[in-house]
């Protein structure tokens, strides 16, 4: 076990995260992109804290503050979400987009 | 084979019993879960947890359908048997025990059945039997996996799929006769589902669903077509099945005394009493109170059976109390299914539902309280004619009233309610398909 | 005070609360007996424990229409596994498997786990009523989850730790069940409402046929009730070590200590199970949120001075 | 035993990963992220970090079952029983996605961290919790603030009632 490999794994979640993010119409799937990304943050936050940090607790702070972040993404999300729903009756970014016009 | 051929045994030692009770056999009910009791067998809440179907009373042409459905979705080992007047209820009990314990009975399907393999293939997406789905027939159901393919297959074929119950439309054409090329594919049958409004104007997916006829402490013969928003009823249809104008058992005692028959005032009072016992048993087991319930089944057999009233006043009273008091309940069902004096009387409905005037705890402590009065006359040897005291006669018997106010009533009420909720507003109803005045057996065919 | 075992202690779990929970089980079957007015006595009911599970054991799998196999069984087994992971940290007298350093927080994780267990084996079989008691066990989470954190947050915070055996350790002069009353009550109703029992048995009512039961037949079963009843027995072996002094206690061994308190607690589980209706949630949700979610707070707050002011 | 461990974690929630964009079935989608949230706070547990890792298990679990619960409630096919592909661009995003991974690999292989070597304070949880009262104060009443603030947000975004719509027109009725 090292850094680089942690490390490594945080990127290939970031990056299956991105993917999802970016390719999902679904805005509730477009979150599971998100929160994906964020779960390779926390993993590369904890190897910092592993094999850098000098015992600090700053990346663990980190940590809680991603962990945070997933669950306002996901209430903010899943209420926006709901509210397009109402109003628009589209769960689509694609739809909503369009409905701009 | 020693061993599973002991299992088996062991297994059948205490077989689970679905109870499916018809219109018409509130006797043969009655004596059917006596049995059970004496036996300790438990009754099964959902085919699943079933061993052995015990059908009472003769199934009428509208709920031979849902029985059938029944059947199909207990699995095995399992045995049927259906019984038609109360006395014969210990020995088909014991046949029905006694097939159960035969090794590979469970493969070779139902004795007496022409095909056994239909019983082998996947029981439908409805749960419980007791969601019949409407469709019109059930074989129809079956028609979408070949009885050639074992049911693990058939969980191949659909690898990945996962289920959602909101996307069955269940008037989809392929539920009635397996159209698959009609239109778009639908996976495993199943429709996407259509929306509506509700509450919080999200207009979410509807489910139509069937509750009845067949549940555990449903009233007989009720059909409630409803649609479903997640657990919210949005809407209800009712239907009365297999009514076959032959009175209730729970007035029969007043009925034949209208009639000019000798009967006493006791004899009909213990009747009443019962039919409040029962009520508020399959009331307080859908209330999730198990307890209770049992006592007031014990109690209900009493009674029915010629108990007097010093060996069954302070049982009930301690019932009653229990019931009565308990500030769960009570929290539980106010403010449910409210039915004020005047609505009671713009619907027609009459008994205690309209004496009672108000919500679900206004009606089971309406009937506690006539249960109470009518245990008190039980041992009242005067003579109830029709040329007597009417008042009396008419209170004795109207326990039991026409049951389709109480469905017009049911139908408005349980709108908006959930599943849970809806449940005790049927039950505090509890409308007796057999009152239904004049009725042929054919209407039953729906 | 408490110590971690070594691993082989991890085939002890499950005997311990197994055997635990059947006694559990004959107590329950004891008591619907004598209602029902029927011989309850410990033969006889022995006797039918025993022919359920084998009619279990030998019964066919259920299957429906197009379900959703994978989820179904992961829910079903996760049951049982998370009740079995809970057990791990709780001490019976002065081992446990692993006395965590945070074994409060791994206690309410695998909790937590049943919620996700229930609805996927709600899920899964594709039925109207299955899926209902399958929600019915995330709102009803959702009502209980709160208040149960806050309690076990009250515990954590008296004895300023996470670890169950400092928690124990702590309540040598006075059990935390004394001065926290409210925190252990909710404690307990919290424990009905995850092992989805007694009052809070909503998501597997008969009202819904048995809701997450509803499409379950033979060995999956078994799985399922077994589940339920270890979670019952587990939630209520935590409550000694976090509110009744653990294995603490006069002339008897600590572990027969544990063993009498966890019977104690798991006797008024049955008790409430037996003796009250069900809860229905929608009339649940407001009490937990409106009036236990503030009391529970309150007491934590009581927690942290008498914790601050030692 | 350590590196097997690591190895076997990480490339388990890499694949769950993969699922969540895989199978059609939106329950499983769900399922298949908690699995890989899961196996990360594996990974995080395996660091040393008990409580965070725990901590993550728990705000996951109860996380993605809300989340189901949403899924299904708006999507279209949530349980996947028709195949249908609910993505665009999905070209340009698997070559983001690409890009995104090397550099970042690239990077990891390419800087020089600083070589002090593993370590493991007496009690991290205990760090934590003193950090968060103590030097990262701010942080910790940001946090409270974000939380509360998004409790507020997403109450009126999503609620369609006013606050006094449950109580009817005469503000007398009772909650339903």
């Amino acid at each position: 076990m090292s850094l680089e490999v942690f490390l490594l794994l945080a990127a290939a979640l970031f990056s299956v995260g991105v993917y999802g993010a970016l390719s999902q119409q679904s805005i509730v799937m477009l979150m599971m992109g998100l929160e994906l990304m964020l779960n390779g943050i926390t993993v590369a936050a904890a190897a910092f804290w592993y094999f850098i940090g000098p015992g600090a607790p700053s990346d663990q702070v980190v940590v809680v503050v991603a962990v945070v972040a997933m669950a306002v993404e996901m209430a903010v999300g899943f209420a926006v979400t709901t509210a397009i729903f109402r109003a628009r009756d589209v769960d689509m970014t694609d739809m909503a987009a369009d409905l701009k016009e | 084979m020693g061993v599973t051929h002991r299992m088996l045994r062991a297994a059948a030692r205490r077989p689970h019993v679905l109870v499916a009770a018809m219109p018409t056999g509130t006797p043969i009910r009655l004596a059917v879960e006596a049995q059970l009791r004496r036996r300790n067998w438990p009754t099964a809440w959902s085919p699943a947890d079933a061993d052995v179907l015990v059908v009472c009373g003769s199934v009428p042409t509208g709920l031979r359908t849902a029985v059938e459905e029944l059947w199909a979705e207990i699995p095995g080992p399992r045995s049927r048997t259906c019984v038609v007047a109360a006395v014969l209820a210990p020995g088909a009990l014991d046949a029905a025990k006694a097939r159960l314990a035969m090794p590979n009975q469970e493969r070779s399907g139902t004795p007496g059945r022409s095909d056994p393999r239909a019983h082998a293939t996947p029981p439908d997406q409805m749960a419980a039997g007791a969601m019949s789905p409407p469709g019109p027939d059930p074989a129809d159901r079956h028609l979408d996996v070949s009885p050639d393919q074992d049911p693990a297959g058939q969980g191949e074929a659909h690898q990945g799929s996962g289920p959602d119950i909101d996307q069955q439309g269940p008037e989809h054409p392929s539920m009635s006769h397996g159209d698959m090329d009609d239109g778009m594919s639908m996976p495993a049958g199943l429709a996407m589902a259509e929306r509506g409004d509700d509450r919080d104007g999200l207009k979410l997916d509807q489910l139509h669903a069937t509750l009845g006829p067949l549940l555990v402490g449903w009233p007989a013969g009720l059909v409630l077509r409803v649609t479903l928003q997640g657990d919210i009823i949005q809407s209800a249809r009712g239907e009365l099945v297999g009514a076959q104008g032959r009175g209730s058992f729970w007035v029969e005692p007043a009925t034949r005394a209208m009639y000019g028959e000798a009967v006493t005032v006791g004899e009909a009072a213990r009747r009443t009493a019962g039919c409040y016992l029962d009520r508020l048993g399959r009331f307080l087991c859908v209330a999730g109170w198990p307890d209770p319930a049992a006592a007031a089944r014990v109690l209900r057999d009493d009674v029915l059976a010629g108990a007097a009233h010093h060996e069954v006043a302070s049982r009930f009273a301690a019932v009653a109390r229990r019931v009565g008091r308990s500030r769960t309940l009570r929290w539980m069902t106010t403010g449910l299914g409210v039915l004020g004096a005047a609505d009671a009387t713009a619907l027609g409905v009459t008994g205690p539902v309209a004496r009672a005037g108000g919500d679900v705890t206004a009606r089971y402590r309406q009937w506690l309280a006539e249960a109470a009065e009518m245990l008190d006359l039980v041992d009242d040897p005067v003579l109830l004619t029709a040329h007597g005291d009417g008042r009396a006669l008419g209170y004795l018997h109207d326990a039991v009233t026409p049951p389709e106010p109480l469905l017009a009533a049911i139908e408005r009420l349980v709108v908006g309610a959930e599943i849970g909720a809806a449940r005790l507003i049927v039950a505090s109803f509890d409308p007796d398909v057999d009152e239904m005045a004049g009725h042929p057996a054919s209407v039953a065919d729906g | 005070m408490v110590e971690s075992a070594s691993l082989w202690a991890v085939l002890a779990v499950l005997p311990l609360l197994g055997g635990a929970a059947v006694v559990a089980v004959c107590a329950d079957r004891a008591l619907a007996a004598r209602a029902a007015g029927q011989p309850y006595g410990p033969r006889t009911i022995a006797a039918g424990v025993g022919s359920d599970t084998a009619r279990l054991l030998v019964g066919q799998r259920r299957t429906t229409l197009a379900p959703d196999r994978l989820l179904w069984r992961l829910g079903l087994i996760a049951v049982p596994t998370a009740a079995v992971l809970a057990a791990a940290v709780i001490p019976f007298g002065r081992w446990a498997v692993d006395d965590l350093g945070v074994g409060v927080v791994w206690f309410n994780g695998m909790e937590i786990a049943t919620w996700a267990a229930l609805w996927a084996a709600g899920w899964g079989p594709n039925s109207v009523l299955s899926l209902v008691g399958g929600y019915r066990m995330v709102a009803q989470g959702l009502a209980y989850e709160l208040p149960h954190m806050f309690a076990l947050i009250g515990a954590a915070t008296a004895a300023g730790s996470l670890q169950v055996g400092t928690i124990v350790a702590h309540q040598r002069h006075l059990w935390f069940a004394v001065w926290m009353p409210v925190g252990f009550v909710v404690y307990l109703l919290s424990v009905l409402g995850f092992s989805f029992t007694g009052p809070f048995d909503q998501p597997a009512g008969v009202d819904v046929a048995g809701g997450v039961f509803a499409e379950v037949a033979g060995p999956d079963r078994l799985i399922l009730a077994a589940g339920r009843w270890l979670l019952l027995t587990a939630g209520a072996a935590m409550a000694v070590p976090l509110f009744l002094g653990g294995g603490l206690g006069p002339v008897l061994p600590a572990w027969a200590w544990s063993t009498v308190k966890t019977f104690a607690v798991l006797g008024v589980l049955v008790g409430v199970r037996r003796s009250v209706p069900t809860v229905r949630l929608e009339r649940w949700m407001p009490v937990a949120w409106t009036v236990l979610i503030p009391l529970t707070i309150a007491q934590d707050l009581i927690a942290a001075l008498v914790a601050v002011s030692r | 035993m350590g590196a097997v461990a690591f190895w076997v974690l990480a490339v388990a929630a890499v694949a769950c990963a993969v699922t969540v964009f895989v199978v059609d079935s939106m329950a499983r989608a769900t399922f298949a992220l908690l699995a890989s949230f899961l196996f990360g706070a594996g990974e995080i547990i395996l660091l040393g970090l008990d409580y965070l890792g725990v901590v993550i298990v728990v705000m996951m679990i109860m996380e993605m079952v809300i989340m189901a619960v949403f899924m299904v409630m708006y999507m279209m096919n949530p349980a996947g029983l028709m195949p249908m592909s609910m993505v665009h661009n999905q070209r340009g995003s698997l070559l983001t996605a690409g890009t995104v991974f090397a550099s970042l690999a690239a990077g990891i292989f390419l800087v020089p961290w600083p070589a002090r070597g593993p370590h493991r304070p007496a009690d991290p949880t205990f760090d934590l919790g003193k950090s968060l009262m103590g030097p990262h104060m701010l942080t910790m009443m940001l946090l409270g603030v974000t939380l509360f603030a998004t409790m507020v947000v997403t109450v009126v975004l999503a609620s369609q009632q006013g606050r006094y719509d449950r109580l009817g027109d005469d503000l007398k009725g009772k909650a339903r």
